[in-house]
């Protein structure tokens, strides 16, 4: 087992352990905490992907940013959960078992491609030096993917008045 | 060193009625601050005129040849630009709605009608997007919009409640959506819309479950947006909950933009599969929408909810025309004719232009005939009902026509459009959809679609009832009557009969909708 | 070079889908949905970018960083409504949230 | 020697009475006086274009569609407002146009509540019924046919009596599940008969187009091998029969035929006198009309494979109808009965095919609005007198009401088809054409038997309502007829007469068309000898004029001659081709 492995095995059990944590503790605040772990260990995938960018990015703003948020709501909120974290109810159970069979049908999917375990154009030692580097995701940002870009930065426009005005006290 | 990209100024074409949109939702926000008087009727015409330039521009569009521009980005094709006429369109009657609603209940304020050219914007954008990603963005731009707007009343629980329900459906749509595009991605290595009908085919060779389970998933996201049966639990909740102007414009503007989207997205998907699996899906789509929407209606005493069945029964035939566009080439006219399966009357050629065509016009019928029919009862609601609990009962319509003989009328109108009977847009609308529908091989479910809209006649009677042979309740509340409202009404009541009886020049431009982009 | 292969970070990312979609229709707590969410979104990235890596490719690289900033717009008025209806409500239970009647 | 007036004049026929009712909307709606004597004079009006279309028409003309306008409407679909009158078509004008007044008289006190909107439903349902007979045009047909409902909707929603709604939202969703599958089945004909470019909703193109195919059907099921032809008429082999009874549905609904009549009793008990003179007067003849002019002629094939179920069916629906209205003590449900029991013979006279039967069928649809029409407002004036329905809330009205009884009675006998009244004619040459043609005995005869049920049924309601003693005192104090109602009822019991005693000029106006309906029922569908060539039935109409003009006034070309008209059957040297 290579180092890789070691760590790939790691993070993977971590992420979907933190990740069941989320929606099996009855606490909130549990979950929320549960979350940021399961996004940590996340951003730890990342690096193993070569994707050091996102990887920072998924600590700085999903990790730091957003779940701050989740938790200062909660917070704000004052919740605490009694009672069942679920009730059993048809359309529940229809939809859990509609998971597994997503999740089936996707494992099977995905062993039925074609991978070896090599990454072919890895030799390629200039392209790997540059791939998910920030520079290269900046420079590709810039030029190429502008429309979207744009898109984005009205899409925040639109998120903070859309915030403001259903935060605002009463109309 | 950066290879800067050079842009002609002609590839904006496609972003100007949204930048148009933007710009105008930014004067209102700033009128807020500047400008606040206590008669605030100029935002909604600030909105409208918005919506109206806008609207301009995207119909000087549609005369454009198709074209990919943006770097691949974005489409500018007819069939997008007259969506988004018909959004601007859409926008500007619920703006007109949106003033007298909110003027009633004194929460008229910029943001809200800024909010509405936001989500038109989006709409408009999310038309032409030609990129899942992009899709994605617009999509959410349109989606925050309009979550906001559900939730923008806060008296009493049910805008909140109406705007979490459709905050959460509509993410978790937009999370299947997403995931169905990485794995497409994997298996062809591409998000755009245009490379991945290349490059489907070769990746079906090696990678076809990951290509299902990528198609199924994009479909379901869409599914969710459209409102279709089994994905269809949010909408009548959340119709329910939002403020009647937003209702409108969603059940006409969301629906529309989602529908081209979703045109043509599954336009690029469909390449290299096997085409009976697409024909399939969306056969039993279209089926159980309109079958289900139609049933659903019926026992509904409540007409905003009954109008929210009925938007997904008419989801439903616009799914009819969409599964016109993907019937497999190889049906033969002697094949046996099961529901789900496509029997040409002859072996015919390519009908794709006239779907286009078909899907559009219903669209606008739709557009013109939804937005009334949610405006008579935003007209008609009030505010004073609000703590009863039976705002929208059909009781709530008793006797209106002899309260308010116009109104009546012009409802009338929209109920008999919406139940397809001339001379009404919503005639004309079924006549395009269904004749298209004929004409690609699906009679069997065109049959369907027809009886079951029977069963959509009688609730639309049975408003018409209430209003024209009931007498007037002794409590009725006298209306709020504003003259933006009244404008919206009436220029969607002579929408609706006079594009049932001259659709004129409409139809006739409508015909260049056939110049889809990558068809 | 040897390296874990793909389909492990695949089957991960469909694990986590999974989890989040479980949560999303099993739970009671409307933030804790919401979360769920977030999962969904992340396997989607954990996808883009195991395939990005396969293929060496840009694309699966920049769809991450858009979807972050979408799932941060979301966030902001996903959490501005929840706020609403607690203020309405008292509750963010999702089965106390249905005043409406079917 | 055409007059540019002429193709212009069913223009003013279909809408004179809508323009009225643009007007109408301007009065005020206090001034019920004033509303009224307005919609008269309106009706008036329109009834003048009808006699003018009728003075223009030449019923010895060989050209089929007289007074003919076209217009381009939407051209993608093919779709243009094409509007000309044939034979039968012109007495349903002229009938439509006669009843209009008529109506507004019956309901000059009847109604009294809401009479503005009354009055407007009335015009418009009166442009909607003439549309749909004139129109030329398929879906302009198929949309005044719908357009029809929605005013006869609120006649009876609004205004009938306590059961309203009910009966109201039932006429409308029977209509509408029959007319909605005839759209599809409509479409379905309109991607057959002609190929993409050409295609049309125009009568013209879909007729002569599925005329081939159907020419094709019928030679290759003779030959036993449908295998080797064309695809349109593989296609027609298949979808020829469902498109058949899509539109005989429809049709049906309307006509009423067993056993989906059943909204018929409820729509007549409900509806005010006007609803029920219209229904009965002319709308129930768009479903036998849309046999005629539709389902038949476009699906000859088809329709000879069905004759003997409708005949059945159309045998029952008299036997039932008269056997219930044996059972009836309600008089309204009682002449609705009858209806459905008359235009049974209607479609069993159609559905024989023979010369006898098609001219009894089409005399007896302007029968059955004649009389019927007059019944349904005879009783309009009793029932506004008592407000009640059943036969035993009457009895002796003869002597409170003479002159009622006796314009009662000459009705009744034209329902009872006693000779000398129109009812005579029609129902014996519908039996006759049954007789001779090739539906088993029984039907003919069972039909015949039922002539004796109908007179039982009449009579012994008349013998109830009218004579022995006064059983009610309410019933002592009726005054007789008005003058006003006197003027609404004397042009019906003339109508009576004069189509009992002189048929002919009537007659003379139907041949023509009964001899193409014949030709084209026969020709098609392969009974007809197989050398005479297409261009004898062919339909033949101005073409669509080119864009950003008016249809000129040429005039039509001539057609190859038809029998000249004055006699009733027509024999094969008549029909054949003329050389020139």
């Amino acid at each position: 087992m290579s180092a890789e492995q070691v760590l790939f095995w790691a993070f993977a059990v971590g992420t979907i352990g933190s990740a069941v944590g989320v929606i099996f503790v009855r606490n909130p605040v549990a979950s929320a905490m549960s979350l940021v772990a399961s996004f940590f260990f996340l951003a730890g995938i990342y690096v193993l992907l070569w994707a050091h960018t996102i990887a920072v990015l998924q600590v700085l703003v999903y990790a730091g940013a957003i779940m701050v948020l989740f938790l200062f709501v909660i917070m704000l909120l004052s919740l605490n959960d009694t009672g069942p974290i679920a009730q059993v109810s048809l359309s529940r159970v229809a939809g859990a078992l509609a998971t597994a069979a997503l999740l089936v049908a996707l494992v099977q999917a995905f062993r039925k491609l074609p991978g070896s375990g090599t990454v072919e154009w890895a030799t390629d030692a200039g392209r790997l030096a540059s791939v998910g580097t920030s520079k290269q995701l900046g420079a590709v940002l810039y030029t190429q993917w502008l429309f979207p870009f744009e898109a984005v930065s009205l899409l925040l426009l639109v998120a903070i008045v859309g915030a403001v005005v259903v935060a605002k006290s009463r109309i | 060193m950066l290879n800067t990209p050079s842009f002609t100024l002609a590839e904006f074409m496609t972003v100007v009625p949204a930048a148009v949109l933007v710009v105008g939702a930014i004067v209102l926000m700033l009128s807020e601050v500047f400008l606040s008087t206590a008669n605030r009727t100029y935002m909604a015409i600030v909105g409208v005129l918005a919506s109206v330039v806008a609207g301009l521009f995207a119909l000087a569009n549609a005369f454009e040849p198709a074209r990919l521009v943006l770097q691949g980005f974005a489409v500018l094709d007819p069939f997008s630009s007259f969506m988004t006429v018909m959004v601007c369109l859409g926008t500007a009657l619920a703006c007109l709605l949106a003033s007298g609603f909110l003027k009633h209940r004194n929460a008229e304020r910029g943001e809200f009608y800024a909010l509405m050219l936001f989500a038109a914007a989006g709409m408009s954008l999310l038309a032409a997007s030609n990129e899942f990603i992009t899709l994605f963005i617009n999509l959410e731009v349109l989606s925050v919009a309009t979550y906001a707007l559900t939730a923008f009343l806060r008296r009493g629980p049910r805008p909140a409640e109406a705007g979490f329900k459709y905050f959460i459906l509509g993410a978790f749509a937009a999370a299947l959506l997403l995931y169905g595009a990485a794995l497409l991605y994997g298996a062809t290595g591409t998000t755009r819309l245009s490379d991945l009908a290349g490059l489907l085919p070769g990746a079906m060779a090696t990678k076809a479950g990951l290509v299902y389970a990528g198609f199924g998933l994009v479909l379901a996201g869409f599914a969710f947006k459209v409102a279709a049966v089994p994905f269809h639990m949010w909408t009548p909740d959340v119709y329910e909950g939002a403020p009647t102007p937003v209702t409108a414009l969603m059940s006409v503007g969301v629906k529309a933009a989602a529908f081209v989207a979703l045109v043509r997205t599954f336009l690029a998907l469909t390449h290299g599969l096997d085409p009976q699996v697409p024909f399939a899906l969306f056969s039993l789509l279209a089926l159980l929408t309109m079958v289900a929407g139609n049933l659903l209606a019926m026992p509904q005493r409540n007409v905003k909810r009954m109008l929210a069945y009925s938007s997904i029964a008419h989801a439903g035939y616009l799914l009819l025309g969409v599964t016109a566009l993907f019937v497999p080439p190889s049906a033969k006219a002697g094949d046996a004719g099961g529901v789900l399966s496509a029997t040409p009357l002859l072996a015919a050629g390519a009908v794709n232009a006239s779907v286009y065509k078909g899907i559009l016009f219903y669209l606008l019928g739709y557009t013109v005939t939804s937005i009334g029919a949610f405006g008579t009862l935003a007209a008609i609601e009030r505010r004073e009902d609000e703590t009863r609990g039976n705002t929208w009962d059909l009781e709530r319509l008793s006797g209106l026509a002899q309260r308010q003989p116009g109104w009546a009328a012009a409802m009338a109108a929209f109920m008999l459009s919406l139940a397809g009977v001339p001379p009404t847009v919503g005639f004309l609308g079924k006549l395009f959809l269904f004749s298209a529908a004929v004409d690609a091989g699906l009679i069997w479910l065109a049959v369907v679609g027809v009886l079951s809209s029977v069963a959509g006649t009688y609730y639309y009677l049975r408003v018409v009832v209430y209003m024209f042979m009931r007498p007037a309740p002794a409590d009725a509340p006298a209306p709020f009557r504003h003259w933006t409202t009244e404008v919206a009404l009436v220029a969607s009541a002579i929408a609706t009969v006079a594009l049932g009886i001259v659709p004129g020049p409409v139809a006739e431009w409508l015909s260049r909708a056939g110049m889809v982009f990558g068809n | 070079m040897p390296v874990v292969p793909t389909v492990n970070y695949l089957i991960l990312a469909a694990a986590l889908f999974c989890v989040g979609m479980l949560g999303v229709l099993i739970r009671r707590n409307a933030l804790v949905v919401f979360m769920c969410i977030e999962l969904m979104l992340n396997a989607a990235n954990l996808t883009f970018l195991a395939f990005a890596r396969e293929r060496g490719d840009v694309t699966g690289h920049i769809s991450p960083f858009f979807i972050i900033a979408v799932a941060a717009a979301e966030a902001a008025v996903g959490l501005a409504i929840v706020i609403s209806v607690f203020r309405n409500r008292g509750t963010v239970n999702i089965e106390e949230i249905q005043s409406m009647k079917h | 020697m055409t007059s540019v007036y002429d193709s212009r004049i069913l223009n003013l026929v279909i809408f004179s009475p809508l323009f009225f009712a643009a007007l109408l909307v301007f009065l005020p709606k206090t001034e019920k006086g004033q509303i009224r004597a307005f919609t008269f004079v309106g009706m008036l009006l329109n009834l003048a274009t009808c006699a003018w279309a009728w003075a223009r028409f030449l019923p010895t003309s060989p050209v089929e569609y007289q007074l003919e306008y076209r217009m381009r409407w939407i051209d993608e679909l093919g779709l243009s407002y094409h509007v000309g009158v044939d034979g039968l078509a012109m007495t349903l004008v002229l009938l439509t146009g006669i009843l209009g007044p008529l109506v507004v008289l019956a309901s000059w006190t009847y109604v009294d509540e809401r009479v503005k909107e009354f009055h407007l439903a009335l015009l418009v349902l009166q442009t909607a019924m003439l549309g749909a007979v004139c129109a030329l045009d398929v879906l302009l047909f198929y949309v005044f046919f719908e357009a029809m409902l929605i005013p006869m909707y609120l006649l009876i929603g609004v205004w009938g009596a306590e059961e309203r709604q009910m009966a109201a939202t039932k006429f409308f969703l029977y209509t509408l599940v029959g007319s909605l599958l005839m759209l599809v089945a409509l479409l379905a004909a309109y991607f057959l008969a002609a190929p993409p470019g050409a295609r049309s909703f125009d009568y013209a193109t879909l007729y002569n187009g599925l005329m081939s195919l159907n020419r094709e059907v019928a030679a290759c099921t003779a030959a036993g091998d449908c295998a080797s032809v064309s695809a349109g008429a593989q296609a027609m082999v298949r979808w020829g029969p469902l498109m058949f009874l899509a539109f005989a549905l429809a049709f049906a609904i309307k006509v009423p035929m067993f056993p989906v009549h059943t909204w018929l009793p409820d729509a007549h008990v409900q509806a005010p006198v006007a609803g029920s003179m219209i229904l009965a007067g002319v709308m129930l003849k768009m479903g036998t009309f849309g046999f005629w002019r539709f389902a038949v002629p476009l699906f000859p094939v088809a329709a000879r494979q069905y004759q003997v179920p409708i005949g059945i069916l159309a045998v029952i629906g008299i036997v039932y109808g008269a056997l219930m209205c044996l059972a009836q003590k309600d008089i309204k449900k009682l002449i609705a009965y009858s209806s459905v029991s008359h235009l049974g013979y209607c479609m069993l006279g159609m559905f024989a095919f023979t010369g006898e039967g098609a001219t009894g069928s089409a005399y007896q649809m302007l029968n059955h609005g004649v009389s019927t029409g007059a019944l349904f407002l005879l009783f309009g004036f009793l029932y506004e007198r008592r407000h009640a329905r059943l036969m035993s809330d009457y009895g002796g009205i003869a002597k409170v009401m003479p002159v009622f009884t006796a314009f009662f009675l000459v009705v009744t006998f034209s329902s009872i088809a006693v000779p000398g009244t129109n009812g005579f004619v029609g129902e014996f040459l519908v039996l006759l054409g049954t007789f001779k043609s090739n539906l088993p005995m029984w039907i003919a005869v069972a039909a015949t038997t039922c002539v004796i049920l109908g007179a039982a049924y009449m009579l012994w309601m008349v013998q109830k309502v009218f004579f022995g003693t006064v059983t009610h005192q309410e019933n002592l104090g009726l005054r007789d007829l008005n003058a006003r109602e006197v003027l609404a009822a004397v042009p019906l019991l003339v109508l009576i007469a004069v189509m009992g005693l002189r048929p002919q000029p009537v007659l003379d106006l139907l041949n023509p068309a009964t001899e193409r309906f014949l030709a084209r029922a026969n020709y098609a569908s392969g009974k007809a000898d197989p050398g005479s060539e297409d261009a004898r039935v062919r339909v033949r109409v101005r073409s669509l004029p080119p864009k950003a003009a008016v249809a000129e006034v040429t005039p039509p070309q001539p057609l190859p001659r038809f029998m000249p008209a004055g006699r009733l059957t027509p024999t094969a040297a008549a029909l054949a081709p003329q050389t020139p």
